[in-house]
């Protein structure tokens, strides 16, 4: 496979800068994704009187739910986004 | 902004710095929209399903994000282009 | 023109590094501040139910007037700033 | 994500920045639960040092952010890892 | 923080990074400032034009702001140098 | 001391990489803890009508002792966090 395909672009030994930046930026928006998941479900489904340091089953029951339905926005919107074509960005 | 008194070399670069910037900004724009539609439009988690009318919230939250946003791009063009008219080399 | 003036200042094919950041600070400002129009005209003018996924014409007009005045502050209070000198910033 | 395809000056280089990236979030997360913890259990300014109240409020938040922090990252695993297996190479 | 240590490669190393993020961190309040103010003080989008009312307000909103963050900004001095000094080398 | 202990580990006159690194990231951190601060002690202290541009007695009070309380929530939630550790992260 190291002389087919998209491998045969890398110098061996050298590193691939283009590939680099592309997996740097899907650990970007991976932990952008998460972090965004982590606020919202928090406010969703944690009540901010913390009178105890456990999770209550209600409290998490809520977050499983909430990351799920999470994830389905992200895919409706994604899907969206692809239909609409990238012409509501500025440059 | 004006990159005419840039020669080829820093024109090359500023519009792979560019590229870059737009990729980044586009992954951000999108996970912004994720988690606005999911906040206005998802509140019930008693099950972890899109209910229809939820999905319903959601594409047109994200539909009219997007008209918003190109709304706003073309007014802040404008007013920008004004701007920089009124004060040359400074806005 | 390039033996004159500020553009003296590159070797001839090179990149002036010192050039190049202010161009992508000035990209980063204009961006920052598009980002924080967007989020505040949409908090201002559009209305979280989401029945339809246009904007109806208030919110167009909402918009229009928004973004203007965000430019009208943008500009008072750059010159706010500029009176009250940059003695504010902890470094 | 799948590193595999990457060779070993590569996955030396992510490696760095993924360590990097890992001490910058962990850092960012530290400081969003003290404001969130802050602005939660903290509202009454008549003296300069935390009551006992608030400050059994802030350890119970604390502990409740990190637990459902890890309980967000268990899901968000289990779904991005189904997420990767109906899309290969897509997600 | 100490650069005491550092030898003077290392500190004038420091004060290129350290002026650069002066910059970008005074980009980030400025911005900051007016979507703040903006956000207080326009609530009324029959007129594009800012009301003398609505200018009032911003103007003694970005006053306050600076006197507020230079406040914090002072607090802060002091505090960070009581917890570098009772705990050397870890704040 | 420039054979002994880590001062050995720069070469004389070139850079040590890492070390720049700790104390880029413990600049990040603080800025952005201050940020925070201010963010956090403004929506606590000053109330959003600007009907005047400077702070009054019982606001530059609340901001002293705001500031002084943020100070021990990130104390003890430090504690928290070294006590709980790392263990929460996603990678």
């Amino acid at each position: 496979m190291s002389f087919l395909g998209r491998g045969a672009s890398t110098p061996a030994g050298g590193v691939n800068h283009e590939r680099m930046e592309m997996a740097i930026n899907e650990i970007e928006m991976i932990t952008d994704v998460f972090n965004r998941i982590v606020s919202s479900c928090h406010n969703k489904c944690i009540s901010p009187r913390y009178s105890e340091g456990d999770l209550n089953k209600g409290e998490s029951v809520c977050i499983d739910r909430c990351v799920a339905k999470f994830f389905e926005v992200n895919k409706k919107v994604g899907e969206k986004l692809q239909s609409a074509g990238a012409n509501a960005a500025p440059s | 902004m004006d990159f005419s008194q840039f020669n080829s070399a820093e024109q090359a670069h500023m519009t792979k710095v560019i590229e870059k910037k737009q990729m980044q900004d586009f992954m951000r724009m999108y996970s912004s929209v994720v988690e606005r539609c999911f906040n206005s439009c998802c509140s019930d988690f008693t099950s972890k399903a899109l209910s229809s009318k939820e999905e319903q919230c959601v594409m047109n939250c994200a539909d009219k994000f997007l008209k918003h946003s190109e709304r706003v791009g073309a007014r802040f063009a404008e007013l920008n282009a004004d701007a920089m008219g009124s004060q040359p080399g400074k806005h």
